[in-house]
């Protein structure tokens, strides 16, 4: 794949399978990709194309993996990741109501989240965080189920922010908000990056939103990447995989 | 929706008719006598081994013994039965049984002397349980040879010194003494065991019943025996079925389901005098009530102690309320109506008297357990002595649990206080002397477990020789006399309260005649119900 | 063909009534109307109003839903189960949860045919076959015999459309019946609906929150907010919609065509959840 | 060919890993029972020699016993001997320990099997009803009659059952199995005197047999009832509310159809579990059931033989147990399989 | 709708502390809560059980442990005796209302036992998987196949008869469904993304189970546990009945019930009073149950 200069993160020949032995299922078959410092790489399927595993077995949430896979030239290892590790990468999920738990406040989720990643002075850090994903205090003590699915989503971002990682790694932020709270939460989302010179990799199901969002476009198919694109050629429509093309003429607009 | 009430309420009316049409009952046979009682003590109807009240129930009714006594006329003593007549030797130590003739065994074998000798000679040989009535005689599986011995239509025993005759004759009307068809028993013998685990299960008497089926916990069915050589009993089927709860048996004796209820608490027993067609049999039986203090125990072992805690039961108020008709008062280790049985209770309620004795022994707070089997009247018992201990200051917690449980415990001597119950184990004074005011090596190492003196470490202060005396005095008066004397000497003395004699109380149906519970000394008889 | 005249649903909350559609009327002719909006706008209960089938202890209330000159409110349940499936009828977003588990696609399909229709089982049976070539499925005799949890989404929901089409109903009522698929197959699915819709002549509601497929596929769209309906438009002249909210949702979405370095934001207003229902 | 192979390898496998898991699952029961026998302060020594025995006497059976050897001794010993089906003596009336389960299982299998079929028969329309009918008169009633079920003691309600419908109305037989006079006149061939009398064509057995079981299995399948109906009117409630239902009513299903057709056929999975789990308790005998009907059945065999120290029967009872609990839940994992396409 | 400002405080959907947040959530399931008429009966039979056995001193007539042989078994109504007496002449209703005593200490013991207990290996067993899981549930699978009252009779054999025993004994017993229950509701859990998300930011499986696990199991068990006391409370009044639960001459229901059922054919009150105190204090734990999994049921909290 595309060769960039110190890489943030390098990925080379992933291999990602659920189940051992005779039941094995290969989720990702063989996947490479490099993502420069600050870059918003994006990677684009359908559901069970393997895009949310790739993110999986980086965070080492994925139960079996093979290939290399590097931050900042270090390697990783197995399932466990060192504090290091989750101080510089950090993920945000799909779906806002199921990413927090249901019997904590934000107060609790982000407190926890400033506690275990090390950070003192946590009350001010709070409102902090809260304040640069754009949610007053008033909703600092809140309950999830007291939020609408964008104001959670923001509680998220924030739980993600709160190390102040490196690199986020997006999953399919927005496909289960309305389209006016989708454009919300992107907006913020590229406030943040640029902000704080955030990397992200983007996973989505939804080539206009990964377009608006990502300088370089991944493209895959049952656990592979068929093409790599530039966020520009493929709003110009230049793609050469037919698949790509089909996915694009699916996605009107 | 409506289908679906439709399809319920039709199940529901099903449901009803079908119950509403099972009702149509009948009387029991006239017969066979059907018997409610508790029998989940049988483990076995082996005569040899055999130990428990139900079991020695099946047992009268199905062996009968050299001597035994007349249902009819209990206090005539022991008679003859198979032993048409005895004598004994100058020096006392033998005695020789002449058999009677015609005898026959519910196989038809003839009983013969060598039936006698086989079955005593394996009672003591099986050394089961019960062995020790026979074996205190001095015989033993060595010398079997020369103790119970056979000739023609004699048997012989002979005791390693002497004893009253009316003692040993009374030990062989126990169960133990049942006679045996040696022939059918040996058939049936598995690895040298005597026919001990058929005869578990089987019968192979000579009396007026055999047994027909035992299903432990469930029902024990007799039959008439074809052989029988007296009269044939009415009943020609007696069926004794387990039912535990009393208030079950009366519901049963109620509707006429059975003939007979044994184990009716007081308050049921009350409940059916004023139902029709029933009938109530009071019989004086020789178990006996009481409670025993640890002498291991510092403050229970003073003299003066043991004689408070006497002050402070309730005897009266415990006889008329809850043990109803059903226990009398009784302070003496001798059952009334056995030989040197006194009826002197000087006890009664004093709470002062009892304050005065503890103050006199420098007792003063006193908290100690009582172990108690799980069984309703005892608990009753034991809560009445905390009411009343507690006004003296004593303080007695109540630990119940499973029989063998607190037993185990009463055997290893680590309980402070046992209440329990007593029955002799054959009809003669030196069943409870015996246990209750002998005790020859009051050592831990002793571990004469069998002796309730023992168990209460007590060493009897002297009454340990004057009951070995009794037993050897072979004039009846005098032997009385001196059972008299060791009793008046144990009330004041030992640690032992005996508080109760048990009264059997049994409901019958109106046409049931005849029906003999086995007074103080035996056990029940069913062959001479008429109905 | 269906009229329905000031629709209110109310829930009762612990906060008191929650009025999740407020009044909104409409009429639907041999059509394809769209009704659009986001997420709690009510246009999913207004589907499921029609059909009745809303149960206690929601309220709902109209002046008249009338099918062919025959007010649908007035109607007993048993006289309701008549129209339900035979001539109106719905498909409903994901087949996952939408299909019978433990029954097998064959038995749920010949179960709609003969509900409505006097046949014996080889007719129904025909007959499904029939309707699942319909919705190009390729080998329909071993898609009988399958259970749901066995296809995959698309094919779960062509079954589903098959299913509601085959007693042949006059209207059909498709709330969100492509927003669990893959893109890809959404397309599919809903040329296939469209088609059958066209050839067979029925009416179509299409409920969806996705502006460009309401567009792509209906005749009108009736645009909701906040349980009323705000804007009525024909579907070829959305872009020059009037209403700011329509607006503001087209502008929000992210275009491949032309790249914008940040989205338009909607700015709602208080208004337009005041103001009157428009009549579609 | 090689697909066949595959999925024989597959079922081969699976009834292996079966197997072991009961295999551990039993030898953990066998395990606990017999520490629970040698640890508890009942003597079975004393409980054959009785309490007058001589310590002489009390050592020979000790010894007999082989309670001076090893714990791990004693209890490999008593696996290998259940392994070849013995299960040993009873240690009261040295009957073997077989015999007595099979004669006392069949008695608490009759009474078990009638209670829950009351419980299924009236509880599953009950439940259904109720969940379809929720907040109506007859949910409320169905509600209160299952909580009245949970809540009442049965020792209670037994004994007023038997002087209500025995002891007053006489409409129903007393306790025991059997009037005494109609003991023994049938063969044994099943040990349920319900089949038996059946086999044997005797209608007035069967009738006063039935005369007899009618109010204990009402009792205890009152109390499945309890159970079942609330387990049922929950999962009905759950599937109700899916969409599937909202399908079927698409449709124009009859409500009937609805129920019964739809949302029942996806409750049966569950509700197998709750009947089998509730057979199951029933089937460990009910002690206090038993004790009050003079039933003599597996549930009072066993609690007798563990209060008079009879570790023999108690092992034996606990592995009889023990085993149908176990088979019961193949069971209903089986059902599982054959009602839930899904599981396959 | 006049609300006090405390109660617009509580109800507040913008809670600006903790301890509002806090207070809040509680009061708004007591609002719901309330709305169940039969669970507030429930509660309310609770909170009286809960008052008698505080003040048992002042609220009985009689001591309950005097005995007064010469007036045993007089009937209900009686001039001294509401309930009547028992067979040892002692006031029934003072003997009931000293057993509430122990019935509530039966309950909070089993309470606080059997679902710890469950709880920690079932979310052990289910977070941890592999080996420790197929250990722990084997175990688990051992006490379940066991007869249950046979498992009970034996500890209480073990242990020796007595009340706290008992409950010991029933808690071991009543363990294995709990930890069925927390190992299948962690195994959901533990696969969701806002457990994935703490654990992104480096929380180890302790404090994953003790701070996010076990809150959510927690409610699910509290309905199964208040749901199973009835039944807990019957089988400690088992016990009782077969002489081993409490001691004589503790007042305890089963055991009441034990000692009456002698005279249930003539003095049936003896036994039937504490009978329905018993199915009284089950079917408010039963009536509670049901309330507390309308309010706290995650599956229906959540729209």
């Amino acid at each position: 794949m595309s060769e960039v200069k110190n890489p943030k993160l390098s990925i080379h020949d992933l291999k990602v399978w659920f189940n051992s032995g005779r039941d094995k299922v290969d989720a990702v078959k063989s996947v490479s990709f490099e993502v420069a410092e600050g870059e918003s790489f994006g990677l684009v399927g359908e559901s069970g194309s393997g895009k949310s595993t790739v993110l999986r077995a980086i965070t080492g949430l994925a139960p079996y993996w093979s290939g290399s896979c590097k931050i900042d030239k270090a390697s990783l290892t197995g399932r466990r990741r060192s504090r290091e590790f989750f101080r510089k990468v950090q993920m945000v999920f799909q779906d806002p109501y199921a990413s927090l738990h249901p019997r904590h406040t934000v107060d609790q989720v982000l407190s926890e989240t400033l506690y275990l990643q090390g950070i003192k002075d946590i009350e001010h850090n709070i409102v902090r965080l809260l304040s640069n994903v754009g949610l007053t205090s008033k909703f600092r003590f809140r309950f999830p189920h007291q939020l609408s699915g964008g104001q959670r989503q923001r509680v998220a971002i924030a739980r993600a922010l709160a190390g102040q990682p490196e690199v986020l790694l997006l999953d399919e932020p927005t496909s289960a908000l309305d389209v006016s709270v989708q454009a919300e939460i992107l907006n913020l989302l590229n406030d943040l990056r640029n902000e704080q010179n955030l990397t992200f990799i983007f996973v989505s199901h939804n080539l206009a939103v990964v377009t608006h969002m990502c300088d370089r476009i991944a493209v895959m198919r049952q656990g592979e990447i068929v093409e790599c694109l530039l966020a520009d050629q493929l709003g110009r429509g230049e793609i050469s995989h037919p698949y790509s093309a089909e996915l694009l003429e699916a996605t009107y607009g | 929706m409506i289908n679906l009430y439709r399809v319920f309420y039709r199940c529901l009316l099903a449901a009803s008719l079908a119950f509403a049409s099972l009702t149509s009952f009948a009387d029991t046979p006239d017969d066979t006598l059907v018997v409610a009682l508790r029998i989940d003590d049988i483990t076995t109807i082996d005569p040899a081994e055999s130990f428990e009240f139900a079991g020695s129930d099946v047992s009268r009714n199905v062996y009968q013994k050299l001597v035994n006594f007349d249902p009819f006329d209990l206090d005539a003593g022991y008679q003859p039965e198979i032993a048409e007549s005895w004598s004994v030797s100058a020096d006392g130590r033998s005695i020789t049984f002449t058999i009677r003739d015609g005898l026959v065994f519910s196989s038809g074998n003839p009983v013969t002397a060598e039936d006698v000798e086989f079955s005593l000679r394996r009672a003591v040989a099986l050394e089961k349980t019960p062995s020790f009535i026979l074996t205190q005689f001095g015989f033993s599986a060595e010398n079997l040879d020369e103790t119970i011995m056979q000739s023609e239509n004699t048997v012989t025993i002979t005791t390693d010194k002497r004893y009253a005759t009316s003692f040993v004759l009374n030990c062989l009307t126990a169960t133990i003494g049942g006679i045996v068809d040696k022939k059918t028993v040996m058939a049936n013998e598995v690895n040298g065991d005597m026919g001990n685990a058929w005869l578990k299960t089987n019968s192979a008497g000579s009396g007026p019943y055999m047994l027909s089926s035992w299903k432990p916990n469930e029902s024990v069915a007799l039959t008439a025996n074809p052989n029988f050589s007296g009269q044939i009993p009415a009943m020609s089927r007696v069926i004794i079925r387990h039912v535990q709860e009393s208030a079950s048996q009366r519901l049963l004796m109620e509707r006429g389901d059975i003939d007979v209820a044994r184990n009716l608490n007081s308050d049921d027993i009350k409940g059916l005098r004023d139902a029709d067609g029933v009938r109530i049999i009071d019989e004086l039986r020789g178990r006996l009530m009481y409670f025993a203090l640890n002498q291991k125990h510092p403050e229970l072992s003073k003299l003066k102690v043991r004689q408070a805690v006497k002050y402070l039961v309730d005897y009266k108020a415990m006889e008329s309320s809850f043990l109803d008709g059903q226990y009398v008062i009784q302070q003496n280790f001798l059952p009334r109506t056995f030989l040197g049985a006194v009826d002197e209770n000087p006890f009664t309620l004093d709470i002062e008297k009892a304050k005065g004795l503890l103050a006199e022994a420098n007792v003063d707070q006193l908290e100690i357990e009582v172990g108690v089997r799980e069984a309703q009247e005892r608990i009753e018992i034991a809560q009445s002595l905390q009411n009343t201990f507690a006004q003296a200051g004593i303080t007695l917690n109540i630990t119940v649990g499973t029989g063998k449980q607190i037993l185990g415990r009463y055997r290893s001597r680590d309980l402070d206080v046992y209440l329990g119950a007593w029955g002799p184990d054959y009809p003669d004074p030196h069943t409870n002397a015996g246990t209750f005011a002998y005790n020859p090596e009051n050592s831990d190492a002793a571990n004469a477990t069998g002796l309730l003196a023992w168990r209460n470490s007590w060493d009897t202060g002297g009454l340990t020789e004057k009951t070995a005396a009794a037993v050897e005095e072979s004039d009846r008066d005098k032997r009385a006399e001196m059972y008299a004397e060791i009793q008046a000497n144990f009330r004041e003395t030992s640690p032992f309260t005996i508080m109760f004699q048990r009264i059997e109380q049994a409901a019958v149906q109106d046409n049931v005649d005849n029906l003999f519970l086995g007074g103080a000394t035996t056990a029940a008889t069913y062959w001479t119900v008429t109905k | 063909m269906l009229c329905i005249d000031n629709l209110w649903v109310k829930f009762p909350t612990s906060q008191g009534l929650f009025e999740a559609v407020r009044g909104i009327s409409f009429s639907l002719s041999h059509e394809r109307l769209g009704i659009v909006g986001e997420s709690g706008s009510g246009k999913s209960l207004t589907g499921r109003a029609i059909l009745r089938l809303i149960r206690h202890p929601a309220i709902v209330k109209a002046n008249y839903i009338t099918f062919h000159e025959q007010n649908v409110l007035d109607l007993k349940e048993k006289e309701m189960r008549k129209i339900r499936g035979r001539r109106i009828s719905m498909v409903m977003q994901d087949p996952k949860f939408s299909l019978n588990p433990v029954m097998t696609i064959g038995s749920q399909i010949i179960e709609a045919y003969r509900q409505h229709n006097q046949a014996s089982y080889k007719v129904a049976f025909r007959n499904a076959l029939e309707m699942l070539e319909a919705v190009l499925i390729h080998d329909p005799e071993r898609v009988m015999r399958c259970y749901p949890h066995e296809v995959s989404g698309g094919m779960g929901q062509r079954i589903m459309i098959a299913m509601m089409l085959i007693p042949n109903p006059e209207v059909l009522i498709a709330d969100e019946p492509t927003s669990a698929l893959d893109v890809s197959v959404q397309r599919q699915v809903m040329k296939i609906l469209d088609n059958l819709v066209t050839e067979r002549g029925m009416g179509l509601i299409l409920i969806s929150h996705d502006l460009n497929l309401v567009s792509e596929f209906c005749d009108r769209i009736l645009i909701m907010y906040a349980g009323r309906i705000v804007e009525v438009c024909d579907a070829a002249k959305l872009r020059q919609a009037s209403h700011p909210y329509t607006q503001g949702l087209l502008n929000s979405l992210p275009r491949l065509s032309e790249r914008v370095p940040r989205l338009t934001v909607l700015q709602r207003d208080i208004n337009w959840t005041e103001a009157a229902s428009v009549r579609g | 060919m090689e697909g066949q192979q595959l999925a024989f390898l597959k079922i081969l496998s699976k009834a292996i890993t079966t197997f072991i898991s009961i295999a551990i699952t039993m030898l953990g029961l066998l395990l606990v029972t017999f520490v629970i026998g040698r640890v508890m302060p009942i003597d079975p020594v004393l409980a054959i020699v009785g309490e007058r025995a001589s310590q002489a006497t009390y050592d020979a059976v000790y010894n007999e016993l082989g309670l001076d050897k090893p714990i791990l001794v004693q209890f490999s010993y008593y696996i290998w001997d259940v392994l070849h089906g013995d299960f040993g003596d009873s240690l009261l009336n040295a009957r073997p320990v077989s015999e007595d389960i099979a004669r006392v299982f069949p008695a608490t299998l009759e009474l078990a099997t009638l209670g829950i079929l009351l419980g299924v028969i009236l509880g599953t329309p009950l439940g259904v009803i109720s969940a379809v009918r929720q907040g109506s008169w007859i949910d409320q009633v169905a509600r209160f009659i299952a909580l009245v079920g949970y809540s009442m003691p049965i020792f209670w309600l037994g004994l007023m059952g038997l002087l209500i419908f025995y002891g007053i109305l006489g409409w129903v037989g007393g306790p025991g199995r059997l009037d005494i006079f109609f003991e023994d006149i049938i063969p044994v061939r099943t040990g349920m005197i319900l089949v038996d009398s059946i086999i044997a064509q005797n209608g007035v057995v069967f009738r006063n047999a039935l005369s007899h079981i009618i109010l204990p299995a009402s009792l205890l399948g009152y109390y499945s009832m309890a159970y079942i109906t609330r387990m049922t009117r929950s999962f009905m409630l759950e599937q109700l509310s899916s969409e599937y239902i909202l399908t079927a009513r698409i449709k124009g299903l009859s409500e009937r159809q609805v129920i019964w057709g739809h949302a029942f056929k996806n409750i049966r999975v569950q509700l197998i579990t709750v009947i089998a789990l509730s057979y199951a308790s029933l089937l460990e005998g009910s002690v206090l059931t038993e004790i009050i009907f003079s039933w003599p059945g597996i549930g009072s065999y066993v609690t007798t033989a563990l209060l008079s120290a009879d570790m023999n029967a108690v092992l034996g009872g606990t592995v009889v147990i023990g085993l149908i609990f176990v088979c019961l839940n193949i069971l209903s994992d089986l059902l599982y399989g054959i009602f839930d396409p899904r599981s396959k | 709708m006049s609300n006090l400002p405390i109660q617009d405080w509580l109800l507040s959907d913008e809670p600006t502390s903790r301890r509002q947040a806090k207070l809040s959530r509680l009061f708004k399931g007591w609002v719901a809560f309330q709305t169940n008429v039969l669970a507030m009966i429930g509660l309310g039979i609770l909170l009286l059980l809960i008052f008698v056995a505080v003040f048992a001193p002042l609220l009985a007539p009689h001591d309950p442990f005097v005995q007064n042989l010469g007036n045993r078994l007089q009937p209900i109504g009686s001039d001294q005796h509401i309930f009547g007496t028992d067979s040892l002449g002692r006031d029934i209703l003072s003997r009931l209302i000293f057993g509430a005593r122990i019935t509530l200490y039966i309950v909070v013991l089993v309470a606080i036992i059997a679902p710890v207990v469950g709880l920690l290996v079932g979310t052990v067993s289910g977070y941890i998987g592999g080996v420790v899981d197929m250990i722990l549930m084997r175990i688990t699978d051992v006490f379940l196949a066991f007869p249950r009252l046979v498992l009970a009779l034996a500890f209480v054999a073990v242990l020796g008869a007595g009340i706290e025993n008992a409950v010991i004994a029933i808690s071991l017993t009543a363990w294995p469904p709990y930890a069925r229950i927390a190992r299948a509701e962690t195994l959901t859990i533990r696969s969701s993304d806002y457990i994935c998300a703490i654990r992104l930011q480096g929380a180890g499986p302790l404090r994953i189970i003790t701070k996010h696990i076990w809150p959510l199991c927690i409610s699910s068990l509290i309905i199964r546990v208040t749901l199973d006391m009835a039944g807990i409370i019957l089988v400690a009044a088992g016990l009782g009945f077969l002489g081993l639960g409490a001691q004589p001459p503790s007042p305890e229901w089963g055991a009441m019930i034990s000692e009456g059922r002698r005279f249930i054919l003539d003095s049936w009150w003896v036994a039937t009073i504490p009978g329905l105190a018993i199915f009284a204090v089950s079917l408010a734990f039963n009536l509670l149950g049901d309330g507390l999994r309308d309010v706290l049921d995650p599956k229906s909290g959540r729209s």
